[in-house]
């Protein structure tokens, strides 16, 4: 049997991936492969989010990418004996990739190329489509190129859900100049990581999309935000808007038209609240992150003062789609108001971690038992935490929520960025609580007072119902504290603590000391409605 | 006795003659008379007349020794006040 | 704290002044920044990448090249947790804080880790070999609970991997 | 419980610091100041302050107040105190004495800046009716009356073309030897605000002070020119302008005379000030100097604000005349945004130029040579005047130094310490038989006094200043004067002791007078300033409630005129023995001579006249900060500290002048300007060597 | 153009400065009021009678939007926006009273209580006294939840400035004094350091105000709302803490 040639072997560059040994396994493949002159390039592809297989390592055999995971280091040797290359059969064999259920039920839109592709290889991304939407778009009036992201239905994937059309709109009619679009990667939510994902698999994606808009808004420059904590995704972010205006994807002239546009990345410095649009704009004009008030609209008045379109790197990363596809393919998928589809992300004490994309209208319950193979621990789940830190606690009762935006506010909670954090029956929902708060007391910028000395007084009263000498009093104390911080905060940071801290006392009394809900009639006036 | 010492007089006019040296001629020396006529006082201006009819001529740029040559005239025939000062020389 | 210099009559404070090294880091990263106010915390993150810490002297240096005050410099650092003002230990170890990794022992781990490296978030050991940091969320949220040490992540943390981290972390340099 | 008092009553009154203006709330409790907060209805300050009009208030209180009036027979004797009439009596008898002795002209008067309209018109009054002469001049001789000349001689008015507020329309502010943010901080916070909200700033400054560069402040263009340069430098930014066609040629030929124009054009289109020539000389890069010009001319809306460093030169009046043709040339004055705007010293340096504390021009600046005027106020006075000029201050000096001038009444001023060639000062009142001063303090010059009235401060009488900005506001009575009379009654005493019989029950009725005798004036009244908070003169028929920007329409001289403005080198060169040009300012705490604020808790931030010097300098002579040194230039020497400095170039040290012992002007030359005498104070060479204790 | 300077009016505090814009109509508490375009709700308000609680507004500072308290009801627009940074709309209708305003202001005025030296209101004149009147609250109950809760009253007092003193113990954290530092002034000596709860009003790199690049021109004691920032020449027998609570 002749060696194959030029076989490529696919292993995660992924942080996650990276964070589970996929370094020491490209190595390791790449070591062995020397010794044993195979011919054989290591790829760093993405990763597929199927993060409980990591590192899965593809081989490509005619054309169909067959997986293995998750592989260990040391597995390489015998991972090749067992004709790796061949895709044959070891322990680890998952088959053709494309067929592993948990993503062949999905709909990938944002995410078709994500895993797929090496996400530095310009040449790769345009052999999956890449720049089909920014070529169409650029033979479209930017007027037009709005009317398709609003026949897309598309809205803001970074929590506030805001159509995407309609802002690009305001972008767009805006007199001065010069515009700016500014992606927001500050993906500060525990239990997401979508945005990281996109930007460490599929980048020049999210430069097509900034591209996208600023020809559809008349914008000239373009900011990445992306938090320090990802510093992968800023290396390959990097890479890649230098990689792209030496082949016309960027600056001057972009692919033969006459947009010029180009982009710069600025990396956060260790502030949750830079997530906030606002406090994100004032970060990038190198400023203490504090919030602004609104209006005046980031669209009118943004950075330094100019009309910018700020999207979540999500709803960026949708846009390549809507413009090669048309948006009506798009708003084809989901239900109701909410358009197209939704990467969730599965975390917390959970089987089978990791991003799923679906239409909008699966249920919480499909979510967590369907892909996510329920806990991690194998205890009963208690509790889901859906929407990052600001996002409401769900019990076991209320799985069956739909996952759309309006579904899940009518349930009490928001969606935000699509990140469900998973918890078993050990958890202590009082301290959930108080994270809660204390949270928002870390992460305040300090402008306006609810947020400011509310966050903190929330702890106290929270560690005071646990103590419970005044519990009632506390209580109510809380419950009016919570009123101020929802409805008198500046931004969402103090106007959403309220949601895991209403929620948890609510579902959870008797972690405070305030009864049971099965057995107590009373707690919901113990620990009063919130709305 | 002079009101001040005449060296600092002839000092003063000649700083005046250096900013008028531009001008042509008429305007030039007109316009240290001028400035002469409406800035000094009379002892002062007296002095330096003094001062340069006793040998002293040669001290002043020649357009402030014909602006000096204009004030004596004027002294010397006591012609009347010719109207409010004109800036421009 | 009561401050009261009233008496001290002087025209000008005495301002230390950075070491002539260190200044002429700082001064090379303004120019390459082109004395932009607007790129303010990128010049404190790339000082720091340098020096490892923004130095309280270099405040001024800041200051003047970007046209800001030293108010607003001291303003800008102290906003943002990244950027720290005394040097870090040889290793940072970021330890994440935020509900995943709460839902899978975070909380646990997190006093393991005090209890091994000998101290508090936010400190440094007394070796000065890894200075520990709290962090709310490294996206690894998939495998929590997670770490990052230095650059480096790291998920589905267990005790006994975590205390291999920290052991080579004291053993390197 | 640190509850604070409050204040029992609040009064509104203007701030006497600087040419600004500010007004204040001055707020009291028991019959004393307990603070002054800025007025949000003051027109010049829009409720802001700075340290000084703000904090500085204590001075009035000072035990070193002179309570009461004094005499002395010789200025070897001790003081003698005396009731107001004895004094008034003493005073008047000796310069009777000295006019019988030594003629009318032997005499003369010399008005403060620090006191009200109403006071300065009445020392020009003084020496008019009471001395009978036009002796009289004013504080503005060693400061702005280049300005006076020399926007006259091109605009026709010597004074601002705008109001502050102007400078938030103004696309361009070009700022000449001046320093807002320390000598005018009102309108410095003004004028940053301008470049905040886009404004460019270009200045001309031998030193890169605040204005050139502070937080969001940054000078688009600065041109560090050699101090002594200056008349250089603007005929090279105008040769830029006219070579490069940059006028705007419309406006000139609306507006101006056109053939004063093109003589000026042949002028400064000369090769001799083309910025390659003159770049070298004044030490500047020649494409800074035609980025300047460029950046001006384009505006759209370009401004100009000046100080010091144009008016105290050799040639300051001609710097002036530079800047009011360049105005011209470009089309930038007539509207809001634009404009040519001295920045005044002292509370009412306007004020002084205007009413009529000159040798030579009544109020409004109307010539005593003029009949016509004269006979408005020989009608007005009943009594004949003088139709010929009086002695400047410094011609006083130079007369005294002569012998032939005997004797003075000095208003709130101290020449000691604050007039050029200080041994020169001091020989003339040496000289003099009676020098009459004024003052809240004893002094430099009460050393050499004869008589000491013991004037009062603006805190302590009613009356009107005049800011920097035309623009006239009321000055209350907040607390007594310490010796019971308010400056204008003092020198109502003394017109009556000298045999003028005058009364006036209140400052209000000098206004009136003056209204009656001085056109711009006209609409002038307590009761308007009193109804509309302050008005900008001119103030007639025409404009009921004041002007805020001039020359909208015409020039007050009709056509604007450009004058020639050759440049010619200040006789004052550095060489091997005096290798450093001195040049001079002022600081944000101190006021002035320091008379008043080194009086209060201001010395917190300065207590001492500092010489700032190059790191290159100091190195050559082996000095490091906080050395002391002497300062030797060729007419005098003195001691100072140093801080090694990077805002003076090599080449140049800078000193203030505020403290009476550091007897800067014992360094400065006695060069003055060739029109009006104003000092040379921003240019003489000096050398520097340590003093080893 | 000269409205947000020239049209401000000695001993009135419309929260936000006057502007020059096209006339607005919009009603307040149903009052009919009309004002320039661009001038915001609490403006509006201030002119139609109205008066609604402010703090760290005044009208020679833009509008900032940090203290909540002068939150009100718009009709047609959901939450309780507030006033001070909510621009006026031709045909707005403003309630600046209800229930929930009512309660929503006392928890904030509550908040600020909680970290405020309590023996210093009775009798204090300032601005923060004229709102707690205006909303009705001027202590803490004795068993009050939020008594004994982290504060700053053992924060700096720095006395260094010979005319002024600044007394974190009776800071608010507005932001007016630094604002005024950097909007009026122009110095920008001043900023907020820290952040959250640890937010605090600090001179250059948290020195004294004297070492600072503070030129002493009082814009930030004119702005002070609460006092923190005061004249000594106010307190003639010497300054001394009402209580120090430790924190």
């Amino acid at each position: 049997m002749s060696a194959p040639s030029n076989m490529r072997v696919f292993v995660p560059c992924d942080a996650l991936s990276i964070a589970l040994g996929a370094d020491e396994v490209a190595d390791r493949l790449v070591a062995e492969a020397a010794s044993r002159s195979l011919d054989v390039t290591v790829v760093r592809n993405g990763s597929h989010g199927l993060f409980w297989l990591e590192p899965m390592v593809e081989v490509e055999v005619d054309g169909v990418r067959h997986a293995y995971g998750p592989i260990d280091a040391d597995d390489v040797p015998e991972l090749l004996d067992a004709g790796l290359l061949e895709a044959g059969p070891h322990r680890t064999s998952l088959g053709p990739t494309h067929s592993i259920p948990e993503l062949e039920r999905q709909t990938r839109l944002t995410f078709a190329r994500v895993g797929v592709i090496d996400p530095r290889s310009l040449d790769d991304y345009l052999a999956h489509g890449g720049f089909d939407g920014l070529r169409r778009a650029l033979t479209m009036a930017p007027g037009d190129v709005v009317g398709e992201i609003e026949t897309s239905g598309l809205r803001g994937r970074g929590g506030a859900a805001f159509p995407t059309g309609i802002k690009w709109r305001t972008v767009l009619g805006a007199p001065a100049t010069p515009k700016y679009v500014v992606a927001n990667a500050d993906e500060g939510d525990s239990g997401t990581f979508a945005d990281r994902m996109v930007m460490e698999g599929d980048p020049f994606c999210l430069i097509e999309a900034m591209a996208i808009a600023a020809h559809a808004v008349g914008a000239s420059h373009g900011v990445i935000y992306c938090r320090s904590e990802y510093p992968h995704a800023i290396a390959t972010l990097e890479y890649c808007i230098d990689v792209a205006p030496q082949h016309g994807w960027l600056g001057s002239g972009i692919a033969g038209s006459g947009l010029d546009f180009d982009i710069e990345v600025r990396v956060g410095a260790g502030a949750y609240i830079c997530g906030e649009e606002t406090s994100m704009l004032e970060s990038i004009e190198g400023k203490r992150g504090m919030v602004r008030p609104k209006p005046p609209l980031p669209a009118l008045e943004g950075l330094y003062g100019k009309p910018t379109v700020v999207n979540n790197i999500i709803t960026l990363a949708s846009v390549p789609w809507i413009l090669a596809n048309g948006g009506a393919a798009y708003s084809a998928h989901g239900v109701g108001r909410s358009s197209g589809t939704l990467p969730v992300q599965l975390a917390g004490n959970i089987r089978r971690g990791g991003l799923v994309e679906v239409p909008f209208g699966i249920t919480v319950r499909e979510l967590i038992e369907g892909y996510g193979g329920g806990t991690a621990s194998g205890r009963p789940a208690r509790a889901v935490q859906i929407g990052g830190p600001l996002g409401a606690y769900f019990h076991d009762g209320q799985l069956d929520t739909v996952l759309d935006y309006e579904a899940i506010a009518a349930a009490g909670g928001l969606l935000g960025h699509g990140g469900v954090v998973v918890f078993d029956d050990t958890i202590d929902m009082a301290a959930q609580a108080r994270f809660a708060m204390e949270f928002c007391a870390a992460e305040s910028c300090g402008k306006c007072t609810p947020c400011r000395i509310g966050s903190t007084r929330g702890v106290e009263l929270i560690d005071k119902i646990v103590i419970g000498e005044r519990r009632s009093a506390d209580v109510a104390q809380l419950e009016e504290l919570c009123d101020v911080l929802e409805h008198g905060s500046l931004c969402a940071l103090g106007g959403l603590t309220p949601y895991p801290v209403r929620s948890a006392m609510q579902h959870f009394p008797e972690d405070f000391g305030l009864g049971d809900r099965n057995s107590d009639q009373n707690f919901e006036q113990k620990v009063g409605e919130s709305n | 006795m002079t009101v001040i010492d005449p060296a600092r007089l002839v000092e003063m006019a000649n700083q005046i003659g250096d900013f008028f040296a531009p001008y042509p001629e008429q305007r030039r020396v007109e316009g240290v008379r001028n400035h002469l006529r409406n800035y000094w006082d009379p002892r002062m201006r007296s002095d330096l007349l003094a001062y340069v009819a006793d040998g002293h001529e040669a001290e002043l740029l020649p357009h402030v020794l014909a602006a000096t040559q204009l004030l004596q005239t004027e002294a010397d025939g006591r012609s009347a006040y010719a109207g409010p000062p004109r800036f421009e020389s | 704290m009561i401050r009261d210099r009233t008496l001290s009559k002087r025209r000008q404070p005495e301002r230390p002044s950075l070491p002539a090294d260190q200044a002429s880091i700082v001064s090379a990263v303004l120019a390459a920044n082109q004395l932009d106010p607007t790129r303010l915390l990128v010049v404190l993150q790339q000082v720091q990448h340098e020096l490892g810490f923004v130095p309280n002297d270099a405040v001024g240096q800041i200051a003047v090249g970007l046209g800001l005050s030293r108010a607003e410099v001291h303003g800008v650092i102290s906003f943002y947790h990244d950027i720290r003002t005394e040097p870090a230990g040889r290793h940072v170890l970021k330890v994440c804080q935020a509900e995943s990794c709460q839902a899978t022992g975070g909380r646990a781990l997190t006093q393991h880790i005090q209890d091994v490296v000998g101290c508090e978030l936010g400190d440094t050991s007394a070796d000065g070999a890894i200075t520990l940091e709290a962090v709310y969320c490294l996206g690894l949220c998939a495998a929590s609970p997670a770490v990052m040490i230095d650059e480096r992540p790291i998920a589905r943390v267990t005790v006994a991997r975590i205390d291999r981290v920290v052991e080579s972390a004291r053993s390197a340099s | 419980m640190p509850i604070p008092v409050k204040p029992e009553q609040s009064t509104i009154t203007t701030c006497a610091y600087c040419g600004v203006g500010c007004g204040f709330k001055a707020e009291t409790s028991g019959g004393q100041i307990v603070r002054m907060t800025p007025w949000k209805e003051g027109k010049a300050n829009h409720g802001h302050s700075c340290v000084k009009g703000r904090f500085a208030f204590d001075y009035y209180r000072h035990p070193d107040r002179v309570r009461a009036p004094m005499i002395r027979a010789s200025i070897d004797d001790p003081w003698r105190e005396v009731s107001w009439d004895e004094a008034f009596a003493y005073a008047a008898g000796e310069l009777r004495r000295i006019q019988e002795t030594h003629g009318s002209g032997s005499v003369g008067a010399v008005s403060s800046s620090r006191c009200t309209n109403e006071e300065i018109y009445l020392m020009q009054k003084f020496a008019r009716v009471g001395l009978r002469n036009n002796n009289i001049d004013n504080c503005s001789r060693i400061c702005h009356s280049p300005t006076q000349f020399g926007l006259s001689a091109t605009l026709g008015a010597g004074a601002a073309s705008q109001h502050f507020d102007s400078i938030l329309q103004s696309d361009v502010i070009l700022v000449v030897g001046a320093n807002p943010t320390e000598g005018h901080p009102v309108f410095g916070s003004m004028m940053k605000r301008s470049v905040r909200r886009g404004a460019k700033l270009l200045v001309v400054d031998p030193r890169r002070t605040e204005t050139v560069d502070s937080p969001h402040c940054q000078a688009s263009v600065h041109l560090a020119l050699r101090p002594g340069t200056n008349v250089l430098v603007l005929d090279s930014i105008a040769h830029v302008v006219v070579t490069e066609r940059l006028y705007d040629e419309a406006f000139v030929r609306a507006r101006c005379d056109w053939d004063d124009f093109e003589l000026w054009m042949s002028q400064v289109g000369d090769a001799r000030y083309s910025p390659d020539v003159v770049g070298p000389e004044a030490g500047l890069d020649p494409d800074d100097i035609r980025d300047l010009a460029r950046r001006y001319a384009a505006g759209p809306n370009s401004t100009i604000y000046y100080g010091l460093g144009v008016t105290e030169h050799s040639q300051g009046s001609t710097g002036v005349m530079c800047l009011g043709n360049l105005a011209m040339a470009c089309g930038m004055i007539g509207r809001e945004g634009v404009g040519v705007n001295p920045l005044r010293g002292q509370g009412n340096v306007q004020g002084g130029s205007c009413l009529g504390s000159w040798p030579h021009m009544f109020t409004g600046y109307r010539f005593v040579t003029d009949a016509a005027t004269r006979a408005v106020f020989e009608n007005e006075w009943k009594i004949e005047l003088d139709g010929e000029p009086g002695l400047r201050l410094p011609n006083m000096f130079d007369a005294a130094v002569a012998g032939s001038f005997k004797g003075i009444y000095i208003q709130g001023e101290d020449p000691v310490q604050s007039d050029p060639n200080r041994h020169h000062v001091e020989a003339a009142l040496r000289n003099m038989e009676c020098v009459i001063v004024q003052d809240l303090y004893e002094t430099e010059t009460t050393k050499f006094a004869h008589v000491l009235l013991p004037g009062s401060s603006s805190l302590e009488k009613n009356g009107t200043f005049t800011n920097a900005e035309r623009r006239v506001s009321m000055v209350r009575k907040i607390v007594e004067p310490v010796a019971g009379l308010e400056d204008w009654e003092i020198t109502v005493g003394m017109i009556n002791a000298m045999g003028y019989e005058l009364k006036y029950d209140h400052p209000s009725e000098v206004l009136d007078e003056i209204a009656r005798t001085s056109p711009a004036y006209s609409g002038m009244s307590f009761d308007l300033i009193e109804r509309v908070g302050s008005v900008q003169w001119p103030c007639n028929t025409a404009a009921p409630e004041g002007t805020e920007v001039l020359h909208t329409v015409t020039f007050p001289r009709g056509k604007g005129s450009f004058m020639l403005t050759e440049y010619v080198p200040t006789k004052e060169r550095v060489d091997d023995r005096f290798p450093l040009l001195l040049t001079t300012g002022r600081i944000l705490s101190q006021y002035n001579a320091g008379t008043q604020t080194r009086r209060t808790a201001n010395n917190a931030w300065y207590d001492e006249d500092v010489l700032d010097i190059s790191a290159d300098d100091a190195a050559q002579r082996g000095l490091h900060d906080g050395d002391r040194v002497r300062v030797v230039s060729r007419y005098g020497e003195t001691e100072l500290g140093i801080t090694v400095s990077g805002r003076v170039h090599p080449g140049v040290v800078y000193t203030t002048f505020h403290f009476a012992h550091t007897m800067v002007n014992a360094v400065t030359s006695d060069l003055n300007d060739w029109a009006t005498n104003c000092p040379e104070y921003k240019v003489t060479a000096v050398e520097v060597t340590k003093v080893t204790s | 153009m000269w409205s947000e300077l020239r049209a401000l009016r000695d001993g009135v505090d419309l929260g936000t400065p006057p502007r020059d814009g096209e006339p607005v109509t919009l009603s307040v508490d149903g009052v009919p009021v009309t004002v320039a375009a661009g001038s915001s709700v609490l403006l509006a308000a201030g002119i139609a009678g109205c008066t609604v609680p402010k703090l760290c507004a005044t009208d020679t500072l833009e509008p900032f939007g940090s203290c909540r308290v002068c939150l009100v009801e718009i009709e047609g627009r959901r939450g309780y926006p507030a006033s001070c940074t909510t621009p006026v709309d031709d045909g707005m209708q403003v309630r600046t009273n209800s229930e929930m305003l009512t309660k929503l202001r006392r928890g904030v005025i509550e908040l600020y209580l909680s970290d405020f030296p309590e023996g210093d209101i009775d009798g204090g004149w300032s601005q923060l006294n004229d709102t707690l009147d205006q909303v009705g609250v001027h202590r803490l109950a004795d068993d009050h939840p939020y008594r004994s809760g982290a504060n700053h009253q053992s924060g700096v007092l720095d006395l260094s400035n010979p005319y002024f003193l600044f007394d974190q113990a009776k800071c608010i954290v507005c932001s007016r004094c630094v604002r005024a530092c950097e909007e009026i002034q122009g110095t920008f000596a001043l900023t907020i350091g820290g952040r959250g709860f640890g937010s605090t009003v600090v001179a250059g790199q948290d020195e004294s105000f004297l070492d600072s690049d503070c030129v002493s021109c009082g814009a930030c004691v004119q702005a002070c709302p609460s006092d923190a920032l005061i004249e000594k020449s106010l307190f003639p027998g010497g300054y001394e803490r009402a209580d120090s609570r430790q924190a």
